[in-house]
């Protein structure tokens, strides 16, 4: 066959969905090595808009902005399958995510529980980068507890009338729209009295404080709604149905916290860290390094078991948190073994000479601690599968 | 065979081991047949032989079923689930090691013998404990001044799993410039058990060769292909082994959830202490992910490459063992006082998982070989 | 000083806890190497009474078998300190354990709640051996959860009949007595109906049934009860008031539980195959050994800090459970280790030649398992330090 | 001074300590000093003089308070307990490898400043990250050609951790025969600092010396004695720092036991759920061995004996390093995501055990010294 030249502009018609996934892996990564900017390429943590427009216009023009929406609507029509070899070659190529909530979370939303006029004003939108999205879910009182939040959303006149805080919002500060989860009847069971809707972060009353985290960056903030009215018509759903919206997300999407890439490129700076220090010839670094090495290989190995059962077009199941667990753990093994094997240059912080390569020894570390808090801690899925895995009483 | 046909194929077969295994109550008999010797049942073994799994890896053309190394698991996996005391996997280590050897009159009457039962094999190949590579054997092989194209063979093999019952081994040895692999059958003048007890109850043995005579016709291969036959048995087997430590992996996890759902302690069935739940949770990841390796590293280790088969039987061996120590230890544990009873079931396969863990090499080792085999690259990290 | 001749006849009027600490360790430590038969010594698990009984006669005509009874009552007399001094002893110098239930359990308890009808019949008797005694606590259904035990005694005529069931009985086979916990009010909260008896083991209708243990030693008895009448005159105490008595016994005691000499002994095993194997050149093998060598060593300096409050005179609060932890599952760790620098001698039963040297390299795992289940499982134990150290709420 | 006499002595100087630290608000200190030069506060470092800490160690001959190691590790637990920023730990490694001098004229007049708060001095002797010999050294001290009796320093020390805003360097440096301490002031020409950040925003540079003049009067100590003087300040260096490590898990436990029993979640506080619950224990455990091993390796330093020494302070070191790995580990997971945040104390102290961790020798480097220094004997086993 004649592979397309990949720096071709895009023609929004092409069925992607109907190659074969090998040719689809392929030509991805042919277009990504000939199309994306070096700058966004394993970035140390989370980017910024800024950091990542010009990007974002790239995938955008190529019609490749959002893999898992309907073709009708702007997306590329993918199956689960093929969603997973794009997120795969994406990853595998470096690219930093980006501010995608709307494209991963409410976009998908929208398509499925908005008003005709909603699709028609924020779908566009949002594919084109105009509306930024930042999730509004956790809320300083309700962590792992998410049903107990206390935001509440009040109706008067045309409008909802919204006071409470959110945290840890992911990249608030860079939003031009918020997705949010308020209580709107605190007569019922908790989760029974939740609505899901649309903000513009531009609306008065609403302020954005960043919060800096352990690493020094400043991914979340906490925001904070004082009287903020958002329009009756961006209600998403039917009232206090806003709980069962969230959770319709949770999808074979859980697959990509339990992908192995990342605790393999926090196992890529281990090895660059042993090969400068020499410590290949350690035995005892050998045998801690192989250990790692292997618990990450079996992980791929387990991962590949629910892509399968993706391919085959089975919904995955509760079990899957099991690859998180597993990956956030690994990596936080191995940057354990990276400030070992480091001696005094695990003292450091930021980038540093070791031995003759520039490294930030600590980087893992502090990377590796958010994956066993959020999305659910580990303790949180430790609950869930003994539960609806195991079957243990409660 | 198609991917479907080969899963309908392992389905069949594991559904007849397990049925097997309900009919044949294994439980009881490991425990009747526990010190003694040879520790298994030859009727049992002439039914295993009957249903052909004694010649499940053996090609069509000498009587086996011509299956792959999948569907050996399949059966190894099956009957350690359930403690069976034969030594299929013993067994099927040896045979693979003659289904390597070069074409011959007696290739063909042992697989025969081997796949209907009336033939017994075991592999006696290692010189020293902690020691697995197939190059290193403590057998000498020197020419027999009385009998020409005949050998005597000296020396010595340890560990021989399966050795008290069978009826004759494949026996690795050097020659003056090269490997070989013979067969020496059981009770050949000069040759000397020294039996052992493993800690199951079942027997292992050490060979001693004094001057054993092995005629023409017994030499099995020599030079390249008796190394390559060896490897590769050696190989297979510890995926066997690593299928017999998941087996057992997954009863004794099932054993144990069934234990956290119905002992009451403080007017609460165990399971439902948050402290038991997550160890439980951390044994099931295990037992998964264990899994998940063992059939990847199944797939990696066809294709012919020894190294990358190796890699592969290395780090299934490797990731079985720790996720057997790490559910029968627990498993101990959280049956509380009856699970360190001789009564409770589990004793046996926390026993049966010491001695699988052991047999051609445990975690650490086979971790530091993959480390040796595999090189570090890109597509790794 | 002179230090008197170890083999003289003991006088039963020495005092010996006016010695000082020093002069009475010596004391004691040359009395052993000269009298302690070698066949008690290092004993691969507990020892039955017809493998001890000539030890007890020399420990009994020395008037050291009991070092905590009043020397009125042909005890020692020992302070709490001069206790410990005397354990530390004999297993420095390896004595097995004997059948000493009599001793340190039943013996106490009826000094301290005794009518003087008991004391005068069983003291003696304990002394010398002539009444052997286990303990009747656990049962089938009441392992960790102890107050929710069914044995039950009522009353008829001059006697309590017994109907139940007892488990885990510690060397229940060459008993001549048992002390007993049994329900004698069904009608009050759990451990308020419970009284403490004691019981001729030839009594009618006592069935003993060995448990044989995973390492294939016959330590444990389950024993049955059906209709045994036991007289009125055997109730220890109030009745009903059995739980109190049994949880007096909760003294320093529990020090011995998390003394480290055990951790010791199975790393001195770990190091016997170290060195028969030559694995001191081996670093990664020195590594696991080292951290395990120090994680022993600094159980070490933890057991004399409340050594050293026993010896000011405090009483030992619910902390000391973190030595029982830390002890056990060092000693697990120490098995596993010798596990692995065994191969495949890892995987033989009983003695066997390890390079020259005859060892049982499995020994170790198998003793150490009893350690993290009995007195009080380690989960127990992390449940009571949780509670009444931390303070966390419940 | 009796047992109890020291114990009543500790606990005044502990006590001092915790005065201080209440009415300074050193974190907020600690934040405000992040990421600056020298990362301290001088008039800070002058309240430290008159309160005696900076000459806890120095005999009273001159103008110390004569204490033992014991009382240095009661100030350190202390300060660390708050994350105090200023270098008291570095000076103290430098003044007792000064108080380990020969005497004269310089000792007496640095340690005097040094008591006083008017020298701030750092230690400049490691070679190479990862080794911690006192034997090895990269400053190689030559004649100075143009000044009878004085050196020139040529060379450079890696990881001098107070290095930046000392007023002058003890270097430990080689001549021809044999290894030597001198005294440089900060400034002295050829001399230069590169600072690196710390991963708690503290500095702590590398020193190149290029032609550095020493003039006779600042030689320290010569031979054995600057050998002894070295090592007797290493080691005790190692016990500061362990201490500081157990003095932050302290801190840090205490603050995620606060906040397990009030943060709610599901209705409940957190420290409700046992599978918290057994964790926590698990880090009190942890601490409880971490103090009980210090206090005896401290005893074991005693009496003079140099490798005896060394053991007890790598054991003390060890020990630390895997409590405060432990609890500042658990702690961050138990705060969840406030733990996560810069503005959560947490933050702090686990960076500041990053550092401590690493400073001297971490936990797997002082093991291996521990198993070279201290034979396998009967005693112990």
């Amino acid at each position: 066959m004649t592979v397309p030249d990949p720096t071709s502009t895009a023609d929004a018609s092409t069925d992607w969905d109907a190659l074969p996934d090998d040719v689809f892996r392929m030509e991805v990564r042919q277009w990504l090595q000939a199309n994306c900017p070096e700058h966004v390429r394993f970035p140390a943590g989370r980017m910024h808009w800024h950091e990542c427009r010009d990007w974002w216009d790239i995938l955008y023009r190529k019609g490749w902005i959002a893999p898992a929406w309907p073709r009708a609507l702007g997306g590329m029509g993918l199956s689960p399958i093929k969603q997973i070899v794009m997120v795969e070659e994406l990853e595998r190529h470096g690219c930093g995510r980006m501010p995608d909530q709307g494209i991963t979370q409410v976009g998908p939303i929208i398509i499925r529980y908005g008003t005709p006029a909603q699709k028609e004003w924020y779908l566009p939108r949002t594919l084109s980068g105009e509306a930024i999205w930042c999730q509004g879910y956790s809320e300083p009182n309700a962590g792992s507890d998410l049903a107990s939040l206390q935001t509440s959303a009040v109706e008067d006149g045309d409008d909802y009338v919204i006071n409470g805080s959110k945290i840890w919002t992911t990249l608030g500060m860079d939003a031009t729209h918020m997705y949010v989860l308020a209580r709107t009847d605190r007569s019922v069971k908790k989760q029974e009295g939740i609505s899901f809707l649309l903000l513009d972060m531009k609306a008065p009353g609403i302020t954005v404080r960043p919060i800096r985290n352990i690493a020094g960056d400043d991914e979340f903030c906490q925001v904070f709604f004082d009287d903020v009215r958002t329009p009756k018509s961006n209600l998403v759903g039917a009232l206090n149905q806003g709980w069962t919206i969230a959770k319709s997300l949770l999808g074979f999407e859980r697959l990509g916290i339990g992908s192995p890439r990342r605790p393999q490129l926090a196992f890529a700076r281990l090895q660059k860290l042993a090969r400068a220090r020499g410590l290949f010839a350690d035995p005892v670094f050998m045998d801690r390094f192989t250990a790692l090495r292997l618990d990450i290989a079996d992980l791929s190995a387990a991962y590949e078991v629910f892509v399968e059962q993706v391919r085959r077009g089975e919904p995955l199941g509760a079990d899957v948190s099991l690859l998180k667990i597993w990956a956030t753990e690994a990596m936080q093994r191995s940057s354990e073994l990276m400030i070992e094997a480091g001696d005094e240059h695990g003292a450091l912080g930021g980038d540093n000479d070791v031995d003759g390569v520039s490294m930030n020894v600590l980087a893992p570390f502090y990377s590796s601690r958010p994956g066993t808090i959020y999305g659910g801690s580990n303790e949180i899925q430790r609950n869930i599968l003994a539960k609806a895995v195991l079957g243990l009483p409660q | 065979m198609t991917d479907a046909a080969a899963l309908d194929q392992r389905r069949l077969l594991a559904d007849s081991v397990a049925d097997y295994c309900r009919r044949s109550d294994p439980l009881r008999r490991a425990r009747a047949l526990r010190d003694t010797d040879p520790g298994f049942d030859r009727s049992a073994w002439q039914e295993m032989a009957s249903l052909g799994w004694l010649g499940v890896g053996v090609p069509e053309a000498w009587g086996g079923l011509g299956l792959t190394l999948a569907e050996q698991a399949v059966v190894a996996r099956g009957l350690s689930a359930a403690v069976m005391p034969e030594p299929v996997t013993a067994a099927m280590i040896a045979t693979r090691a003659i289904v390597g050897c070069t074409d011959g009159a007696l290739k063909a009457s042992l697989l025969e013998g081997i796949v209907g039962g009336a033939i017994l094999p075991a592999l006696a190949w290692q010189a020293a404990h902690g020691d697995i590579d197939p190059a290193r054997c403590a057998v000498v092989a020197a020419p027999d001044p009385s009998a020409p194209g005949a050998l005597l063979l000296d020396g010595s093999a340890c560990f021989v799993v399966g050795a008290c019952g069978a009826d004759g081994f494949v026996v690795a040895v050097r020659t003056m410039d090269a490997p070989a692999l013979c067969w020496v059958p059981a009770g050949t003048p000069g040759l000397s058990l020294s039996p052992h007890r493993l800690a199951d109850g079942r027997p292992v043995a050490d060979l001693r060769f004094e001057r054993v005579g092995v005629p023409s016709g017994h030499r099995l291969a020599v030079g390249e292909a008796a190394h390559e036959a060896l490897a590769a048995a050696l190989d297979e087997g510890q995926f066997a082994i690593a299928a017999e430590l998941l087996g057992l992996s997954q009863r004794v996890l099932d054993m144990t959830l069934d234990y956290l759902r119905t002992r009451t302690q403080f007017g609460r069935p165990i399971g439902a202490f948050q402290a038991l739940q997550h160890r439980a949770v951390d044994l099931y990841i295990h037992l998964r992910i264990g899994d998940a390796a063992f059939d990847q590293a199944l797939r990696q280790a066809g294709g012919g490459d020894a190294d990358r088969r190796a890699a592969a039987a290395s780090r299934a061996k490797a990731r079985a063992c720790e996720t057997a120590r790490h559910i029968t230890r627990e498993a101990i544990q959280m049956h509380g006082a009856i699970g360190f009873t001789d009564d409770c079931d589990i004793g046996l396969y926390v026993k049966r998982a010491l001695v699988l863990s052991a047999w051609l090499g445990n975690a650490r080792l086979h971790r530091s070989r993959y480390a040796a085999l595999v090189p570090l690259d890109a597509a790794e990290a």
